[in-house]
């Protein structure tokens, strides 16, 4: 079915229906998977011209930043829809007119995990109501509207700059535009503050707790992006009283403020209320670290890890510690025993079919921005595109920062070393279960206990109980299968690495690490899970580890070696041939999106100047994309130069006014 | 009813990570392989006893308030003035 | 489109593709599900006039029982099918005369994991070739058709008398019909019992070995099904010389001859070379058992555990010994421990849409079944139909069975009484828990670790790592929801059981004990994952546990005393109906499937006598259903009563008839 | 490297059924709780011996061949007679 142009809003996004109402059915059937602040505010509205015979239509679009305070402002909110339909080009044309009939408003309320709806005929009532998880509806509470005020709040807060949050039809506002609203967000954050928990937290924390939440996140954020963290001390002040650990909250605001000796107080007068609570000793650990104190830092970080052993961030901050105090061995230790969590995601509509997509663009902002087309310069060395470290998230992605720090700081070969004298090695591994199986093992044995292993070199392992069979690590989600050029990694295979057809180069060239010494390939060590693998046949009787001073390493570290040479080896090469083609006095050409990943590589192996290089270099192609803007923008504001900031700053505000953003 | 001194199990399966023991009246466990002594084999009878340590606890504890002492009197106590200007 | 009936078989079931080739593709990507022994052999042909403008058609039937040595004797069985259509019913018609043009083969090969695959052309050659888990063709070697003659065998010896397995369109044929079949069995056997691990075992098995896989248990079943264990001793004395475990086979085939001296000294040798074997301690157990010698019986068992404590089977022995014993604390305990495995069932072709479905049945037979259309005589009491026993399955139905002979052995208030004594009942963990809280845990540690409970009670307990939390115990497979008369069993509340709508008497009745005591229904144990109930809060600094002496119940075992519960509360119920009938000498009237399945409620419960009734009277209706008589008919045998045997024999054999299994 | 007499650890997490203890050099394990001591809560540092019990082994093995024979003697002596028939 065609939709005529003049049924189209003048500037907001929108996505027609194939099926009228289709967009809030799917919602409602979506609402038990919200798990945590929940996607966007969905804004439904019925077009109609009022004449028999056209049949009407249903256009949606999400938005963050609208004020959830009340029916009455999302009615305003839909109401404002009305005028922003596209005039009739010419006033006398027979062109139906179209005109919004009703509209729908819905906003999911985080803390009681419903959906606050508001119905608005034009003309006509505004009815709103609640719909639970079962699709039941119920009458909305003064409370509600209040949390849910707040939740849409802490989405606006926490979606709108998230450059991996990606949503079609997205519309973001200005959440809070006056000082009166960032004091009823401040009244109620501090009414439904020991609600927290409730609304979820960052992807790597395990529990979210009454400071470790979306909540608190979204506050910290807010006033700290802006440097004013005055408004957060004063509500955490008051907040204190009934929760002692909020002092870890109150002291960072006093750091961000400047007011050391304050937060120092506070911390350790906190501290002999709540000994054990992680976030008070990484607040005093930060500020500490933050004075070059790191060991006194570490001590505080191995309580926290003892304090909190589930939680990934306890973990990660004694890892980064002990890599501040160049203890490598202790910091690949630390990383191994980081407990790993399944990343979700953020909570998402399902996407429908839609009509058609309405992405209104004016030229006024047009003009500064390139194209929006797809070129060549949107095109990539597969080599480059298949690079698994950005397929990362949550904790894993944390874990690799973390690697990627360490092999900064002693370079490849040096990790390496230090890697084969924490871990079992595969080789020892299999030797030492050898020996043990020969000594130990009658024939009949050998294959009666632990997995079935095929002839073909599958394995099916069977199914297990909790309390008999240690359950595989996880497979980390998101990162994908590593092709070193199409081969395999072959564990206890030590290769040379040869470059072939796949890789960068097209003249092979040797891969040479930093020193000039040749890159070594990783040997695959001895995991948790290698009962599993075709080439080790696990068994009963096996004798326990000699090497009680030598770790298994956990599958996902290992996983992440893998990674971190692949990383290292486009890398490697790259570097090979700026070096070659400068010496040559040749150009040395790539396309935009090709300085894009090669300087996201820069930034993950901590090569800063060569990294800026690449994004600059992607400014010089005439290619859509944000990404270096905001990239050169961060790294010109970290060496303090106003100038080019404010020059970026300009660019990366227009990309996202061209995305729907609206400042005021 | 207080534990006993001392446990006695069975190892019943040895893994890697993991041993499975087996106890008196059906009871099973999971036990860390590295705590088991070298030679300990399926089959194996191992003793377990598993006692608090106070003194540790006690040093441990002390160590910490001396540290929390230590950053209060580094960075806690006075609030830097305002500079002297000579103008 | 409609099928012509000139294009049917005469006696063959039949299932009409709607798209031809379908079967044989679907077929093909389900390859790779195969876990075990795979899926009866499929027989696809294409049927066809030969006159152009008639479409061909696509049949297809499952078969076991066919010779599946060579491509020749696959293809002459598709040739047989030549002369299945049916005759033009008078000669001079002029509809088209349909014949089998061409036809294919599957016969997976579960040492191997391949499906071979034999094409015939009618007239025309015979192409054979193998089709891997890959969808890819390969040669089929001579190892491969032994391999993959022992697969159908053992599919047709293990399938075809298996109540569970149901298939529409199934023939099942003799898998062996002569001296020389069975010679040709037993030298494949021996050549392929080395690989007898690659085809699977039991549900009931965690880990297939040599002499515990589905290969020893189908020469276990064909040979001793008909007493004739003197050939399978002959093939396990050669083999035991390279494997000694197989002596645990050979001892119990000379037990099943009656030759008890040989089996003890075969047990007693092998025992030295394999203490560790817990087939081999098992044998010995299973015939000190037989001679009432449960002491001793007790001690090979607790060994057996020892050796194999990931198997489910070790345990089950010795919970069993402990039953024997009256030792019903241990037997409890040792229930609790033993593992579960996720049931997978057997490997089964994926369902497909048909055409048609042509189910050839003749009178000849079916005079002496009754009619096979469903009538009021299928119909049943919901609360009959919603007990959740019958859908254990695995291990579950393992272990309830042995909870059902503990309670028809002690009764239901002694069971609750010893359970209550050796599991930490809900109200008592409750309430130490409560005493930790209060004592060791500040305000603010209360949600801090543990699960996210929502205001709503719904858990969000977020991912975990292995290493750090302890998965929840699986979800027991096949246990249905419990719903006792719609109300949820609640934790820590003790009820007077009364019987209300939806209960199977009309007249509400008290629920009386065999004694004359009034049921009491369970109290919920205090479990492994009670961490995640909405009443108890999981607090990290909580205190350990102070009865020593108690063990935490596992979840499984709390679920299967709820479906023991419903099966004791609809057989009290039952019985006090009867004899409430009786003294008014009122006849007491139930359907046919009711008394079926209140036989098969008496079986669980072990109440043979009851059971018996139930099912006789099954017989008074003119029902279509082989269970009773299968029944009756282990029953008279049992208590060797051959005149009714014989009798119940003949009638489920033409049930069988009825179902295309082809006795020569 | 032979296995220490005792291992050091201090309790991190505290479950009904699993511990976690955490040791030297980011050593991390599960342990049964039901092994720990009746006071040990968390932040506790707790001392694990575990020795092998090699007289316990013995006399189980011991036990375990008596057995054995006693069946062997019982029942695998003497193939049973045919019954002598007189008419």
């Amino acid at each position: 079915m065609a939709i005529p142009p003049e049924a189209l809003y003048k500037d907001i996004p929108e996505l027609f229906e194939i099926d009228l109402g289709e967009a809030l059915t799917a919602r409602t059937e979506a609402l038990s998977t919200f798990r945590e602040l929940g996607p966007p505010d969905l804004c439904h509205v019925v077009k109609s011209t009022g004449r028999a015979g056209t049949r009407d239509l249903g256009s949606y679009h999400y938005v963050s930043g609208v004020d959830a305070s009340s029916s009455a402002s999302l009615a305003a909110y839909i109401n404002s829809l009305t005028y922003a339909i596209e005039e009739n080009p010419t006033w006398f044309s027979n062109a139906a007119k179209w005109k919004v009939r009703n509209g729908c408003y819905c906003c999911f309320n985080a803390f009681s995990r419903v959906d606050m709806r508001v119905d608005v005929k034009i003309p006509g009532g505004v009815n709103a109501y609640v719909i639970d998880l079962r699709g039941e509806r119920h009458e909305a509470t003064q409370e509600i509207w209040q949390e849910t005020y707040v939740s849409a709040l802490l989405r606006a807060i926490l979606y709108s700059d998230d450059p991996t949050y990606t949503l079609e039809s997205y519309r973001k506002l200005d959440p809070i535009t006056s000082a009166d609203g960032e004091l009823r967000f401040l009244q109620a954050a501090e009414a439904l503050f020991a609600k927290g928990w409730q609304v979820g937290s960052d992807p790597e924390i395990q529990v979210a707790t009454v400071v470790s939440n979306h909540l608190t996140a979204g506050i910290m954020k807010y006033f700290g992006d802006s440097g004013r963290f005055q408004q957060a001390a004063n509500l955490f002040e008051k907040l204190r009283v009934h929760e002692p650990e909020v002092s870890s909250l109150l002291a960072r605001s006093y750091i961000g403020m400047n007011e050391e000796v304050k937060a120092v107080q506070i911390i350790a007068n906190a501290m002999k209320e709540t000994p054990q609570s992680y976030t008070l000793l990484h607040a005093q650990c930060d500020f500490l670290r933050s004075k070059g104190k790191f060991e006194w830092a570490v001590k505080l970080a191995r309580q926290a890890v003892n304090c909190a052993p589930s939680e990934f961030v306890t973990w990660e901050k004694l890892t980064d510690l002990y890599i501040d105090l160049g203890q490598y061995d202790s910091a690949l230790l630390t990383l191994n025993s980081c407990p790993m969590f399944t990343f979700n995601g953020r909570d998402a509509h399902r996407t429908l079919p839609v009509a058609k997509i309405h992405l209104p663009f004016h030229r006024a902002i047009g003009e500064i921005l390139p194209e929006r087309v797809k070129t060549e310069d949107d095109e990539a060395d597969p080599a480059l595109q298949r690079l698994p470290a950005p397929g990362l998230r949550g904790t894993w992605a944390r874990a690799y920062s973390l690697l990627t720090r360490l092999v900064s700081q002693i370079g490849w070969d040096e990790l390496l070393k230090t890697r084969s004298s924490v871990f079992v090695m595969e080789e020892e591994y299999r030797m030492q279960k050898a020996q043990s199986d020969i000594k130990t093992v009658p024939n009949s044995a050998r294959s009666s206990s632990g997995p079935v292993i095929h002839e073909d070199g599958t394995v099916d392992d069977g199914s297990s109980t909790r309390a008999i069979v240690s359950p595989p690590s996880p497979e980390p989600a998101g990162i994908p299968t590593i092709k070193i050029s199409g081969e395999e990694a072959e564990a206890g295979q030590e290769a040379e690495r040869e470059p072939d057809e796949g890789d960068i180069v097209s003249t092979p060239l040797h891969i040479n690490g930093p020193n000039g010494v040749t890159m070594q390939k990783p040997v695959q060590a001895a995991g948790e899970d290698k009962q599993d693998s075709s080439d080790i046949t696990a068994v009963a009787q096996a004798e326990p580890f000699s090497f009680s001073n030598k770790r298994l390493c956990e599958r996902w570290l290992d996983n992440l070696f893998m990674v971190l040479y692949e990383d290292l080896r486009v890398w490697t090469i790259f570097r090979a041939e700026v070096a070659h083609f400068k010496t040559q006095h040749v150009a040395y050409r790539k396309t935009g999106l090709e300085w894009e990943i090669l300087g996201d590589l820069g930034l993950r192996l901590h090569h800063k100047e060569e990294a800026k290089e690449a994004f600059q270099r992607c400014l010089d192609s005439p290619r859509y994309s944000v990404k270096p803007w905001l990239k050169l923008m961060e790294m010109y504001s970290e060496e303090g130069d106003i100038t080019r900031t404010i020059q970026t700053a300009i660019r990366a505000a227009a990309y996202a006014y061209a995305d729907y953003t609206e400042m005021t | 009813m207080a534990s006993p001194e001392s446990f006695t199990f069975t190892v019943g399966k040895l893994d890697a990570g993991m041993a499975i023991l087996l106890g008196e009246r059906a009871h099973l466990i999971e036990f860390p392989s590295i705590l088991l002594p070298p030679g300990a084999t399926t089959g194996s009878i191992v003793n377990i006893a598993v006692h608090q340590n106070h003194q540790a606890e006690r040093k441990r504890d002390n160590e910490f308030w001396e540290l929390q002492n230590e950053i209060l009197d580094t960075y806690g106590r006075e609030s830097p003035k305002n500079p002297d200007l000579q103008v």
